[in-house]
Formats: C-alpha cells, sequence, structure tokens
C-alpha cells in the first residue's frame, strides 16, 4: 500500500520529527538558556492549602478520629462545607489527613489499592500496625516531592487496643495516645496535653480516667474551641468512632459556619 | 498583541549568552470566508524589536495546492512548524492517496502547537479548501486553541481591525466582495501598527487551487486610508503650515 | 498418544487450521479437580473442589476473592491459576484507582482473553494450563464468565470445568431453567449437587474438600466459612445421588477423543 | 506509523499507567528509586520553596536534636562498662514543638543502635535499610556484622543522595568483636569513629558537659549519670531539644533500655548532687 | 482558575473562560456559562460553548484555558469509548474520579492543565432505572483537588457569587425546581456581568436531568439592569 | 504439491520450494473451517451476518459476539479462530483511538482496513504465528455510501461489494450472486442474508446455530448496531417461510 518513494519520504520525516523533538527537548533541559516563561514555570506552586484540622485520640479500646468538614481557599473563601478529609479503609482503620486536598486524595487512594492487593495474598484486612508502617514508607517515597499533608492514622491494634499513629509530611511516624494535624493543631494539642496527657494540670486535680465518652466529648470541645479561633476551621465535625469488636461509627455534629 | 509575555533573559558572559530580541513577525493576518472558498490577507514586515529585518516577506505559507497557512510569532518557530507540517501533509497524501482534509491539517498544526506551547512563540491561521466542507479557516492562537472561524484576524495588528471586520462581515460574500474586505483591513492595520507594514499579499483558495496577490503601496490597487483632516497641532498662534 | 510435527509450539498452525500446543494446555485443564459456577439474577455462586496431595496435607486454594464483586475459581494448573487470578485482582485495583468503582466484569472477561490469546500466539510462553470461573456482580447484573488455556471466554447462566466437569454440565443443563429466579440459598444447592456429580461412587464433599464462594446484590464476595460449607452440605446430602451422574463419572475425565 | 511520535503527551498515558502500577503494589526494589520532581527542579531548592518557615506549621518536616553518646571501661569489676547512649525526645516543626516524645535511639540489631538527630524521616526511614541490611548480612555470613561495615553501609547509602536535601545526623554504636565502637555518620557522608561524641543542635551544650566530667574509666552508674547530665543541660540551654531523656546502656553482653526521665525532674535531682541552688534566695 | 492563581499563574493560559456556576435541583442539574473566548482582556472569539456533553449522563463545563479543555475533551471522549466496549455508560462519579486522578497526575509534572472542571450529571444507580437516579456535581481544580458539592460558582464568580448561590439553596434546599434553579444563575450571571470583566452576556444554560438526560442550552442574551446610573455617581 | 510431512510448512518464515508460505495458508483453513460469515454492501447500507455455533444452552444470550464497533461509525466483524479475532478487534479498537487522539475524528474505515491488514501482514513474517482469523469492516456515511472492507489472515486488504467467509463460503457466494445486491435496501438485506445463511447450511452437522447481525446504513444513521433480536428473528421467520416456498415450488 505505501509506495517506494512514499517509505522514503516517512523516513525523511521521522528524522525531521527527532531533530526537532531533540530540540524541544534541549530548550526545555538547558537551564542557561531557560527563558523568563521556564524559570517561572519551575517556580510554580503545585501546593495548594485547603485548610481545616483533623484530631484523633486513642483509648484502651477505642480510637476516636474527627475533623471538620470545610474546604477553603487561600485560607479565606469557602469552597464547601461537606469536605471528606477522613477515610475508612477497613473496620479497623482510619485514615485522616489535613493539608494539600489532592495529595490528601492520592494517599487516600494509594493506601486502598494496598489494602486491595492485601486482601488478595492474605485473605484477611489489614492490621492498623502493619498499615502504619506501609504509610510511613510511602509518604517516604515521595521525598524529594513531598505530599503536602499532615496524616494521622487511628484504629485498634492487633490486641484490641486503640492506636493512633502521627506523622509528618515525609513520614515521620509516632505511635501516640492523641494527636492532632491542620491549621488548628497548635490549638488542639495543648488542650489535649491538659486533659488527656494531664502534663498541664496542676496537681491535686482530678485525673479521669479516659472514656469512650469522656473522649468523645473533649473531642468536640477541641473543635468548638477551634472553630471560635482559627478562621479555615469550621462548619461541622466529622466523627468516627472505632470500638474494638464493634462496627465503625460515623456521625456528623454542627459547627461553627462563619 | 501575539507577544504577550515580555522575554527577560539575563546576559550570561561566561558562556557568551547575551539575549537578543527574537526576531518576530509582529504581524496583520486577515482571513475570511466567501460563498466559494476564503481569502487571507497578510501584510509583510518582519521585525526586530524596532527594526525592520525584511520589509517584503511573504507570510503566505502555502502547503498543498488546497492549503495554505499564516504564520505569525517567531519566524524561526512558525517556519520550523509549517516545515514539518508540511512532511506530515505531504506523506499522509502520498500513503493515503487523497488530499488531507484542511481540519485534520489542522489538528496536525495543533498537536505542534499545543504540545509545544511552552516553548514555542507561535501562532497561525490555516485556510484551505477541500472536497468535503469547503472553504474553512482555522485559527490557532498561541496556545494552541483551534477554532473555525468565518472571519478571523491575528496576529499584533489584529486588535486595530477587529471591530472593521466585525462590522462588514455578512453571509455569502462574493469573492470580489471579500478581497476588498480583507485588503482593506491589512491596509488599516498597517496603518495603525507599527509592528505591520510594506505591502498587502493576498490569496485566494478555493476549487481551484490557491490564486495569490500582490498590492504594493507603489502600484494602484493599494488600499488606501481616508483620514480626517488634521487641525493645528502647535498653539494657533504660532506659524505652521498643515 | 502419538506425537505429531504440528505440536511442539504455540506458534505453528496444523494443516487443518488448529493449534495443537493450545488443545493440549485445555487438557491440563481437564486434569484438575472441578468447579461450578452458575449465577440467577441477582447472584452468582461458584463451588469448587478441593483436592489435598495427602492426608497430612493442607487442601488447596481454588476460590480467589480478588475484588467486593467479585471472586474467581480455577481448575488446572493452581500455580497457573494464581497468576491470572492476580492479574484479575490488579485489573479489579486499577480500575478502582482511576474510576472509584467496582469494574465491570465485561472488562475483566475482555481482558482476560486478551491475557490468554497473547499467550496462544507467541513464541517463548505457554498457554496458561488453567480455566478460570469469574462470578460477579455489576451494574448488569450477576455474571459467570468462563475462561480456558485457548482464550476462549464466554459469559455464562452455568458452567463447569475440570475433571468429570461433563458431568456437572449435564446436571446443570437439566435444570438451567430454574436458576434465574432462585434463591442465593437454591442456587448454592444447585451448584454442589452439580460439583458432587463429578464425584467418583466413592467420594463425597465435606466441609474440608469444598469451596463456596457466593456475591450478589448488595452483598459482597464472601468466601463461606467451613461451618457455613456443612450447613449447605446438610442440604444437599438429602438430595441421593443420581445414578446418571455415577455413570457419567465413570467416564474418565482427561480422556475425551483427541482429533488429528 | 511513524516509529516517531507525534509528541511526548503520547506517552503521558503511557507514564501515568506506570506511575499507577508503581502506586497500587508496593514498589519491589532493591534500590529505591523515589518520585522526582520534574523539569530538572532540584530538591533542595524546592523544599526551601514550599516547606521552609513559611509554609503552615504542620507541613514543615520534625526535626531538631541532642544526641550523645561515649564510651568507657568499668571502674570496679562490678561494673559493665560499654557505651552509653543518651537522647532527648523533642522534634520541633518550626517553632511548634510536634512531639515531646520520640524515640531517637533506633534499634539496628541486637546491640547496636543507630541515634537519629535532623530531619527525623530521613534518620527513620535510612536507619530502616541499614536494619535490613545488618538482617540480611548476619542471615548470609553467619556471624554479625561490626559496627563498621554498618556504619560505613550508612554512609555510602547517604552518600549516594549527597546534595538532595537528606538531613541526617546519626551515630552508630555498638558492640561487636572488636568491642564497643561508636561511629558518627551524616547526610554529607561523612563518617568517622570517636569515644565521645554528640550530635544536634544541643550538641555543643552536651560536649560541654561531657569534656568535663568524662573520664576513660568509669562505674555504670556514674557514665549513666554523665549521659542524663548532659542532655539535662543541653535540653535546658537549646530550645530545639526538651522532653524527656531516653538511655541506652550497650554493654558487652546486652543491650539496656532505660526509662525515660523527664528532663524538667532531673534538674531538680540534680541539684542537690551538684551543690547548687535552683532558685536564687537572696533572703538566705 | 481561581483569582489568587490568576496572579500567580506562569503557564500563561492564552484563550481563557470565567466563571461557570451550577446548582443542583430536585431530579437534575443546571448549568450556566458565557460564551466567550478572553485573550487577556479581549473577547477575542464569540460564541464560543464551554459545555460539552459526554453522553446523555455527563454534561462538563470549564473554566480556564480553552486549547487546555479541547486536549481533555479528546481525552474524556475516548474514555467514553472504552465504557461503551464494556456496555457501560461512563457515569459523572467515574469521570470525576478519572479527571481527577487526571489533573492530578499533570500537576505532579509540574505541567498543569489549566482548567477547573464541573462536572455534572446524574448517577444512575441502577441500570435503566431512572427513578433511582440523583443529581451529582462535582469539581476539580487545576492541581487535582476535587470536591463534590450541590451548588457551585468558579472564577471570579467563586468570591462573587458562592454564598449568594448557596443561600439560595438553603431557602429551597432539595426542592429547586428547575426553573427556580435556572432563575438563581440568570440573577448570578448578572451579578458577575456587573463585576467581571471578563464575563459575557452571552451564555448559555445546560442542564441534566434524571428523565430527559442531558440538554444543552441555546444561547441566550442579558442586558441586566442599568437604573443605577440615574443615581448620582459622581465623586463628590 | 503436498505440504503436509515436507518440513516446509513449520513456519511462516519458511517458503516451500514453490514459493508457498505453508503456514499462513493452514491459518486461513482457521478461518475457512470456522462458521460461515456474509457481508453485503446494499443500496444504502452493510449488512453483515454470521452462523454461530451454540454448542450449550449453559452460554448466556449472544455470548461471543463477534461483531463490534471499532468506533461508532465502523463495525467489524470476525471470522475464524475466536480469540485471534478478538486480538484484531482489540487492535483495531486501538488504533481508531490513536486516530482519534491525533486527529480529533473518527478514524476512516480505509485507515482501519489499512492498519489492521499491515499488523496481520507483520504476523506473517515469522515472528510469531499468523492470525487465525479474518476481519470484515464496514460503515456507511452520506458522502460515501456503504463500504465493505476484508482483511484476511494473509494481510490481504480488499473492498468488496459482498463476500462470504468460512465454512459454507462457495456455496453463499452463490447465493449472493443472484441476488441485485445495489438495488436492495439495509431491511431486505437482513431478509435475504439470513436466508443465504440458512440455505447453505448443512442440515445434518450444523445444528446448534445461531444467526449474529449487525448493520450500518442510512436507518441507523451512519452507526454501526448490533440488529435488534426482534429484526433477526423476523428475517429468520421470513427466510424459513420463503424457504418453505421455495421447497413447494419444487
Amino acid at each position: 500500500m505505501t509506495s517506494f518513494t512514499g517509505i522514503t519520504a516517512v523516513a525523511n520525516a521521522t528524522n525531521e520529527m527527532a531533530m526537532f523533538k531533540q530540540a524541544m527537548k534541549e530548550v526545555a533541559a538547558h537551564p542557561e538558556w531557560m527563558s523568563s516563561r521556564q524559570i517561572e514555570r519551575q517556580r510554580w506552586n503545585p501546593y495548594s492549602m485547603e485548610g481545616g484540622s483533623t484530631c484523633a485520640i486513642s483509648g484502651e479500646n477505642f480510637a476516636i478520629v474527627a475533623s471538620d468538614t470545610r474546604m477553603t481557599q487561600n485560607d479565606i473563601n469557602i469552597l464547601t462545607r461537606d469536605a471528606e478529609k477522613i477515610q475508612i479503609l477497613n473496620d479497623n482503620i482510619i485514615l485522616t489527613t489535613s493539608g494539600f486536598y489532592g495529595d490528601v486524595l492520592q494517599l487516600k487512594k494509594v493506601l486502598q489499592s494496598r489494602l486491595h492487593k492485601y486482601r488478595f495474598d492474605y485473605r484477611s484486612d489489614m492490621s492498623v500496625d502493619l498499615c502504619a508502617e506501609l504509610l510511613s514508607r510511602n509518604l517516604y517515597y515521595r521525598r524529594f516531592f513531598p505530599y503536602y499533608t499532615g496524616a494521622i492514622l487511628a484504629g485498634i491494634d492487633e490486641h484490641g487496643k486503640g492506636a493512633v499513629f502521627s506523622y509528618d509530611p515525609i513520614g515521620c511516624i509516632e505511635r501516640l495516645g492523641y494527636s492532632a494535624s491542620g491549621a488548628a493543631e497548635p490549638m488542639i494539642i495543648p488542650f489535649l496535653d491538659c486533659q488527656i496527657g494531664h502534663v498541664t494540670l496542676s496537681e491535686g486535680y482530678e485525673r479521669p480516667e479516659l472514656t469512650l465518652d469522656r473522649a468523645i466529648s473533649l473531642m468536640k470541645d477541641s473543635f468548638r474551641g477551634a472553630a471560635e479561633r482559627e478562621i479555615s476551621t469550621g462548619d461541622k465535625i466529622h466523627l468516627v468512632i472505632a470500638e474494638a469488636g464493634k462496627p465503625v461509627v460515623v456521625k456528623f455534629l454542627p459547627l461553627r459556619e462563619d | 498583541m501575539d507577544t504577550m509575555r515580555d522575554e527577560k533573559r539575563k546576559a550570561i558572559p561566561a558562556i557568551g549568552f547575551y539575549p537578543q530580541e527574537e526576531i518576530s513577525t509582529g504581524t496583520t493576518l486577515i482571513a475570511m470566508e466567501y460563498n466559494g472558498g476564503v481569502v487571507v490577507g497578510t501584510d509583510s514586515r518582519t521585525s526586530a524589536g524596532s527594526f525592520i529585518t525584511s520589509r517584503a516577506t511573504n507570510k503566505i505559507t502555502p502547503i498543498t495546492d488546497n492549503m495554505v497557512v499564516c504564520r505569525s510569532g517567531s519566524a524561526a518557530d512558525t517556519q520550523a512548524i509549517a516545515d514539518i507540517a508540511k512532511y506530515h501533509i505531504d506523506v499522509y497524501t502520498m500513503t493515503e492517496n487523497k488530499p488531507v482534509t484542511i481540519y485534520r491539517s489542522s489538528q496536525i498544526f495543533r498537536q505542534f502547537l499545543y504540545n509545544y506551547r511552552e516553548q514555542l512563540s507561535a501562532s497561525v491561521l490555516v485556510a484551505g479548501w477541500d472536497e468535503e466542507l469547503g472553504g474553512q479557516v482555522y485559527a490557532i492562537p498561541i496556545g494552541g486553541f483551534v477554532s473555525r472561524q468565518r472571519s478571523t484576524a491575528s496576529g499584533s495588528g489584529s486588535t486595530f481591525v477587529q471591530g472593521f471586520l466585525d462590522s462588514q462581515w455578512r453571509p455569502n460574500l462574493t469573492l470580489e466582495e471579500c478581497k476588498a474586505i480583507v485588503k482593506q483591513a491589512v491596509g488599516l492595520a498597517t496603518f495603525r501598527d507599527g509592528s505591520s507594514g510594506g505591502v498587502v499579499r493576498l490569496a485566494v483558495i478555493n476549487k481551484a487551487g490557491s490564486q495569490f496577490e500582490l498590492f504594493r503601496p507603489d502600484k494602484p490597487g493599494f488600499p488606501f486610508v481616508q483620514t480626517p483632516t488634521p487641525h493645528l497641532s502647535f498653539p494657533p498662534h504660532i506659524e505652521q503650515v498643515l | 498418544m502419538f506425537r505429531n510435527q504440528y505440536d511442539g509450539d504455540v506458534t505453528v498452525w496444523s494443516p487443518q487450521g488448529r493449534l495443537h500446543q493450545v488443545e493440549y494446555a485445555v487438557e491440563a485443564m481437564k486434569q484438575g479437580s472441578a468447579t461450578v459456577g452458575i449465577k440467577s439474577e441477582t447472584h452468582a455462586v461458584i463451588v469448587a473442589l478441593k483436592r489435598a496431595q495427602n492426608d497430612l496435607s493442607s487442601h488447596q486454594k481454588k476460590v480467589y476473592e480478588i475484588d467486593t464483586h467479585a471472586g474467581v475459581s480455577i481448575a488446572g494448573l493452581l500455580s497457573d491459576g494464581r497468576i491470572l487470578a492476580r492479574y484479575l485482582q490488579t485489573e479489579c485495583s486499577s480500575w478502582r484507582w482511576d474510576y472509584k468503582q467496582a469494574v465491570p466484569i465485561k472488562k475483566l472477561a475482555e481482558s482476560m482473553q486478551l491475557k490468554l490469546q497473547a499467550n496462544t500466539q507467541y513464541y517463548g510462553r505457554r498457554p496458561f494450563g488453567v480455566g478460570i470461573l469469574i462470578a460477579g456482580y455489576d451494574k448488569d447484573g450477576a455474571h459467570i464468565i468462563q475462561t480456558d488455556p485457548s482464550a476462549e471466554v464466554v459469559s455464562m447462566h452455568g458452567t463447569s470445568i475440570g475433571a468429570r466437569s461433563q458431568s456437572a454440565r449435564t446436571y446443570l443443563e437439566r435444570n438451567v431453567d430454574n436458576f434465574e429466579k432462585s434463591t442465593p440459598e437454591q442456587l448454592i444447592v444447585h451448584a454442589l449437587l452439580a460439583l458432587r456429580d463429578t464425584l467418583p461412587a466413592e467420594e463425597n464433599l465435606n466441609a474440608q474438600n469444598t469451596s463456596i464462594g457466593i456475591v450478589g446484590k448488595d452483598s459482597p464476595f464472601s468466601l463461606l466459612e467451613d461451618a457455613q460449607v456443612a450447613v449447605h452440605l446438610n442440604q444437599v446430602s438429602t438430595h441421593p445421588r443420581t445414578t446418571g451422574g455415577a455413570a457419567a463419572a465413570a467416564a474418565p475425565g482427561g480422556a475425551e477423543p483427541m482429533q488429528m | 506509523m511513524w516509529g516517531e511520535t507525534f509528541d511526548d503527551f503520547e506517552n503521558d498515558e503511557g507514564e501515568m499507567a506506570m506511575a499507577k502500577q508503581n502506586l497500587i503494589a508496593e514498589p519491589a526494589r532493591a534500590d529505591f528509586t523515589f518520585a522526582k520532581l520534574p523539569l530538572g527542579i532540584q530538591p533542595v531548592d524546592f523544599m526551601k520553596t514550599h516547606f521552609a518557615e513559611t509554609a503552615g506549621k504542620s507541613m514543615q518536616f520534625r526535626k531538631g536534636t541532642t544526641t550523645l553518646a561515649f564510651v568507657y571501661e568499668p571502674a570496679t569489676p562490678a561494673d559493665k562498662g560499654g557505651i552509653i547512649v543518651a537522647v532527648d525526645s523533642r522534634a520541633s516543626s518550626g517553632e511548634y514543638i510536634s512531639s515531646k516524645s520520640v524515640m531517637k535511639i533506633l534499634d539496628i540489631g541486637d546491640r547496636m543502635v543507630a541515634t537519629m538527630a535532623g530531619g527525623a524521616a530521613d534518620c527513620q526511614f535510612w536507619t530502616r535499610i541499614v536494619a535490613k541490611y545488618c538482617t540480611l548480612y548476619e542471615l548470609r555470613e553467619k556471624t554479625s556484622i561490626t559496627v563498621s561495615a554498618a556504619s560505613k553501609y550508612f554512609a555510602n547509602t547517604l552518600y549516594g543522595y549527597r546534595g538532595q536535601g537528606l538531613s541526617v545526623g546519626s551515630m552508630v554504636a555498638g558492640y561487636d568483636k572488636k568491642g564497643p565502637q561508636i561511629f558518627k555518620v551524616d547526610s554529607e557522608g561523612d563518617r568517622c569513629q570517636l569515644k565521645v561524641c554528640s550530635v544536634g543542635s544541643g550538641s555543643l551544650n552536651a560536649y560541654g558537659i561531657l569534656d568535663n566530667h568524662y573520664k576513660p574509666k568509669m562505674t555504670d552508674d556514674e557514665a549513666r549519670k554523665l549521659g542524663l547530665r548532659a542532655i539535662m543541660h543541653a535540653t535546658y540551654r537549646d530550645s530545639g531539644s526538651g522532653g524527656v531523656c531516653n538511655l541506652c546502656h550497650i554493654t558487652p553482653t546486652e543491650k539496656i533500655r532505660l526509662p525515660p526521665m523527664d528532663v524538667s525532674k532531673l534538674w531538680y535531682e540534680f541539684a542537690d548532687e551538684l551543690g547548687r541552688d535552683i532558685t536564687y534566695n537572696p533572703v538566705e | 482558575m481561581n483569582a489568587h492563581d490568576e496572579v500567580q499563574r506562569t503557564l500563561n493560559p492564552t484563550c481563557t473562560g470565567t466563571s461557570v456556576i451550577a446548582l443542583q435541583y430536585k431530579t437534575g442539574v443546571v448549568v450556566l456559562t458565557d460564551r466567550v473566548v478572553s485573550y487577556g482582556k479581549m473577547a477575542r472569539y464569540k460564541n464560543v460553548s464551554r459545555q460539552y456533553k459526554v453522553n446523555d449522563n455527563v454534561l462538563i463545563a470549564f473554566g480556564g484555558d480553552h486549547a487546555d479543555f479541547h486536549w481533555l475533551q479528546n481525552v474524556i471522549e475516548r474514555q467514553v469509548l472504552l465504557w461503551k466496549r464494556f456496555d457501560q455508560d461512563i457515569g459523572p462519579k467515574a469521570l470525576h474520579g478519572y479527571l481527577t486522578s487526571l489533573l492530578y497526575a499533570k500537576r505532579c509534572k509540574m505541567n498543569p492543565v489549566w482548567n477547573t472542571l464541573v462536572v455534572a450529571g446524574v448517577e444512575e444507580e441502577e441500570k435503566n432505572n431512572k427513578e433511582t437516579s440523583t443529581p451529582f456535581i462535582g469539581v476539580i481544580t487545576q492541581k487535582g483537588c476535587a470536591y463534590q458539592v450541590k451548588h457551585i460558582a468558579t472564577g471570579l464568580g467563586a468570591f462573587l457569587l458562592n454564598q449568594a448561590v448557596e443561600d439560595e439553596w438553603r431557602k429551597k434546599g432539595e426542592d429547586l425546581s428547575r426553573e427556580e434553579a435556572e432563575a438563581v444563575l440568570r440573577k448570578s450571571l448578572e451579578l458577575t456581568l456587573y463585576h467581571d470583566c471578563v464575563a459575557d452576556n452571552e451564555f448559555e444554560i445546560g442542564r441534566v436531568d434524571a428523565t430527559e438526560g442531558v440538554v444543552l442550552g441555546k444561547e441566550e442574551k442579558i442586558i441586566g439592569d442599568w437604573s443605577i446610573a440615574e443615581t448620582n455617581c459622581q465623586y463628590e | 504439491m503436498s505440504s503436509i510431512g515436507t518440513g516446509y510448512d513449520l513456519a511462516a518464515s519458511t517458503f516451500s520450494p514453490d514459493g508457498r508460505i505453508f503456514q499462513v495458508e493452514y491459518a486461513q483453513k482457521a478461518v475457512d473451517n470456522a462458521g460461515t460469515m456474509i457481508a453485503i454492501r446494499g443500496k444504502n447500507g452493510v449488512v453483515v451476518v454470521a452462523d454461530k455455533l451454540i454448542s450449550s444452552k449453559l452460554y448466556t444470550d449472544n455470548a461471543n459476539p463477534r461483531m463490534f464497533n471499532v468506533n461508532d461509525n465502523v463495525g467489524v466483524a470476525v471470522a475464524g479462530n475466536y480469540p485471534d479475532g478478538f486480538a484484531l478487534k482489540n487492535y483495531a479498537y486501538g488504533e481508531a483511538m490513536k486516530w482519534l487522539k491525533d486527529y480529533r475524528e473518527p478514524m476512516p474505515i480505509q485507515n482501519i482496513a489499512n492498519s489492521v491488514a499491515e499488523y496481520i501482514h507483520i504476523h506473517t513474517l515469522g515472528i510469531s504465528r499468523p492470525f487465525g482469523a479474518g476481519a470484515f469492516f464496514m460503515s456507511w456515511n452520506k458522502q460515501t455510501g456503504g463500504r465493505l472492507f476484508l482483511v484476511e489472515p494473509s494481510g490481504l486488504n480488499y473492498e468488496y461489494k459482498a463476500w462470504a467467509v468460512g465454512k459454507h463460503r462457495q456455496a453463499a457466494k452463490a447465493e449472493i450472486e443472484k441476488l441485485k445486491i445495489e438495488e436492495l435496501d439495509v431491511n431486505q438485506l437482513v431478509k435475504e442474508a439470513a436466508r443465504i445463511i440458512m440455505v447453505v447450511r448443512d442440515e445434518n452437522k450444523d445444528k446448534n446455530v445461531q444467526i449474529e447481525m449487525g448493520w450500518v446504513g442510512e436507518q441507523t444513521n451512519g452507526k454501526y448496531e448490533e440488529v435488534p433480536s426482534e429484526v433477526v428473528t423476523a428475517a429468520e421467520e421470513w427466510a424459513i417461510a420463503k424457504l418453505d416456498e421455495d421447497d413447494m415450488d419444487d
């Protein structure tokens, strides 16, 4: 179907194309010759910050996770009041993330896929301890182009105890009793330090045991406090409760909308 | 208009790099459909900064018998693109044994202009005639957005005549009417735009193929722009000539 | 069986326009213990017979969950089967990655078909010596997909592959009209009855050698526990074994005549 | 048809599919190929632009530390001698203390630990890689790895990522057939053996105490106290350090992890011993 | 494209469109876009639609660069064909998910698709059963940040209109009729017309309805109310 | 000349002394032995019909379809070894997608057929085995009218007015020649095609067969579609009646 001359022409065009592409690559790669346009392009900010805060508390046989549902643009313009920042990965693992929402979605998908594969390989669901290490590793794989996220992983561990793992953007992992991330982290943590850690509570005051009910009410108070004083937190509390041997419960509670 | 971005590159003497102003065809391109095909018209000025590097450039590049492309932006970029696209179109024509449609050709141009839009500074008008859709004009400004237009202007001079074209176009223009409008539009643009100037080149593309025409300022037929008689510019008490 | 010169490789056609290597691979599938799949309007069930190498070894794993809405069972070379099952799992996961939804079963069937076909055409590979039944439920309803080494991938109302599966298919063909409206429990019983027909008279189904997987509308794929399997087997045991099944079972599975 | 495709976008979908496959399943690879920045952007510049002080508080990497380790010989036969490793537990993201309970002594083997200073995630990740290497080494060679070899591997690995913005300052400390050894390793690829060593933002303060009170022969009690004291003083002078003091004592036979001590309380504990008033009381 | 990016944009979108306004009503979604292609602030091409009918269930509207969307349109068209192969119509949720991945992937190459996409549609819960279909609006920004909403205004409209549209929505909630929803959109466009340089008064309202499917809008024109000009607008 | 046993027929990379490539011929056999498939271009469209063996009633309706869309406008019907045909269909589909991506218009039928033919041809060079399947491509639009191409296992690609492949191709072709196909509209073609398939069937051997049909033409608006089952049934009924009538005449 192709005539002989046709083939020669193809060869010529192919060659031409290859040279053209090569030239284009060089232009793109050679830093000294970069146009202002290209330099600017390198400085383009691939991140945006959608605000909001999340928090997790673990107890003897439970873990609760909460986040607000506000999504903002540049901290001021509210995009939606129903954003989901908590992902229930399976009966024992809950992920909650603040930061750049695109990365949040990506991270969630990565974990979901791994969990999917784990279920096929081992014929059971992954435990939160394993998932915690998995998350840490995967955050670190993006060491040089990090996820712009503060992740918290919570759930019920292999021994039926509540677990909370806290991360920095590149996967520094630590198991804690309670943790928070996002815009209101510096407000929530001191409150919990006082009420749960009791570290800033003066001597002589009652140090009640952390029950599920107490944890839930502390969580509500934390977010109410944050919504009062932090602009990108508000609208609703998305509360997820995991108790050993019970199905995961999800609740939504109203917050300030201003 | 097509040199929207202000290039400010620093000289790097160590490697012998001294930024130069790119040679670009700050241009006026006009294209318009009439009832049997299309008419395109361009000026002929190529400039580097304020220096005119060529005063009689031909900005209408024939691609096939029934298709031309009008180029604006960086001269080097547009020439390279036109050459490569022509290669592709020629080979397709040969291997498929029938002419490539104007639409598909415009898509071939889009491939380059869109995919390399960060590196290139080029915008073109693809104008032609084929069996399927008759006369067609596809405008591809910087960025690689292709749209079929009935009447369009591109290049730095386009800003000055867009209104004129809007007021002149109507359905079913005859060839002569269409040529007159296009010629006049180029004339008007060169009159006001410093980056456009020189001669007016027209091309008519229809079933019969492409016919090219040249209108020189020193020969009859060159568009004439009537301006109002001016008033005196110095204060009236000063002796001066109109 | 004699060797002919056209059966050395998948890349050779016989003068009759057949691919012997591929046909031999189908025989490998017929050696594996049987598995049965049937579907109703709302549910799809796969049951499989697991062999144990000897008394000390555990039974094979023949049924895999590949996603919440689909599972597979395998007959033939189990290691080949596992590779294919894993492939399907990645397909499911990949689709979820892109669309956040469960993959249409038809997509799985198509991917499977192309993967199997490639192994029947290109030098240096061999066809997979395994047949797979995919049970799934998606927007289009319940599905049973049967695949075999020759890359035939077919959507079925019910089917069986593996050793002596002809007896099971006979049972299914006799009862196919009842499947459409069956409850999940009835469906399982049908499948088990068909599976039982593949057994020689002296053997029977028990909780250890039987796997049951079920998926349907609003119920994710689940592989039943031994205790649940036992419940269904009890129901089956009330049905007397047909002589027809036993007669068919007498014919050895892998010895269907081969034409040259 | 062309052999050469039209454009680079042609591969877009292919690349996306490949990236997807890598993310769906854990990458099975011996050496880590991390997700790279496009357009030849340098990680260091990128981090400076997007993850520096100007970024949101929680989006900064955790860092900051005082760690120390030293080798001593037993002063009496009742003592064991060996290595004392002591660290603080603060991790800060900029000005915010993001954690006050970080365990900065990471196990590498039965009798080997690495300390972490610098980027917390960097240390955690790479010490795991070293630990994995050491375990495999032991399985392969049927003998435990020497501290020297482990630290060399650590240093080499880090050297491979030199200039890309990793931040690791670690001491690999342990007991092997040559006795107690401490190697300091950092993200520039530097590695050196020391008897007394401190790394981190509070290291100068720690050195001050160590150099003053260190003796080659000490009782176990003295040695442990020295470690605690040095950390305690460092936390008081360096705002990047604080929390509790974790201490690990590696003896010729075992690795003893001591319970964490709150540095705030340590201050009072040591006050008497130092013969110093804690509070200035002009009345007395 | 949001207003903030407008300032710091580096990749030079050239032929652009501005706000998209979409609102969910009882049985579907209405989407409004104007019909002008801006080149900087010049209204370069008129009568260009910014709504793309994907299939009977999905309509996509976009703001931002037209060339980028044309590239996307092609990607989407091929996705639709891919799904057809498996006898499926791609639903808005699946398409939203796919485009999120795509835009995120492009962002990771620091080569973003310069569009804010609004995926409007009705999600079929069961095949051939329109009763159970639910309206859907999904938004994706150029960096791959995606979320689902009941009402949205993008571009400069995000600052101008979001609250206005939300208020209307809250008043009537789920029971908003199509006519009411369209009235809200028209009112909103009027607002952008008063405050957005590159907004045009020629527009179209497309809709996706559970029973009717996608209905593309006809070109309409709005004049607005200029009575304010009669009052004294002099500075004192 | 006989091929078997000469050793010249074991690979597609081998010529026999008289210049034939037997492997390609054997692959053609796979098509020749498969169910009959007829494609006819009429006045205002193209119809393709296949005789499909349904070996068990456990198969779902229209399991293993032989006809597919390459894109909205072009249909493909594969004959011969089913998996091979499926792979061909997949390739054609991929090519059409590439074209759509590059030129943002549906790939014209001629280009699809050429491209598939090229692909098939590469497989006859001996690197792997030739495809044991052929493919009809069909389309219709106002400008060009109906178009019908057949790509064979050898890589040959011709445009046809009508053609038949498979078991009873000769008889079928003879039947087609009796018709004035240029004058028939699609609805008539459907009936005639069904009749031809039934006529050429070998009543002793061809049991459990089913007719599958696809069409593209003016009434489908240039879109290739599977013929609705009620139309197929009606055509079959018409054909049976017609056959009975003919029998009576005889």
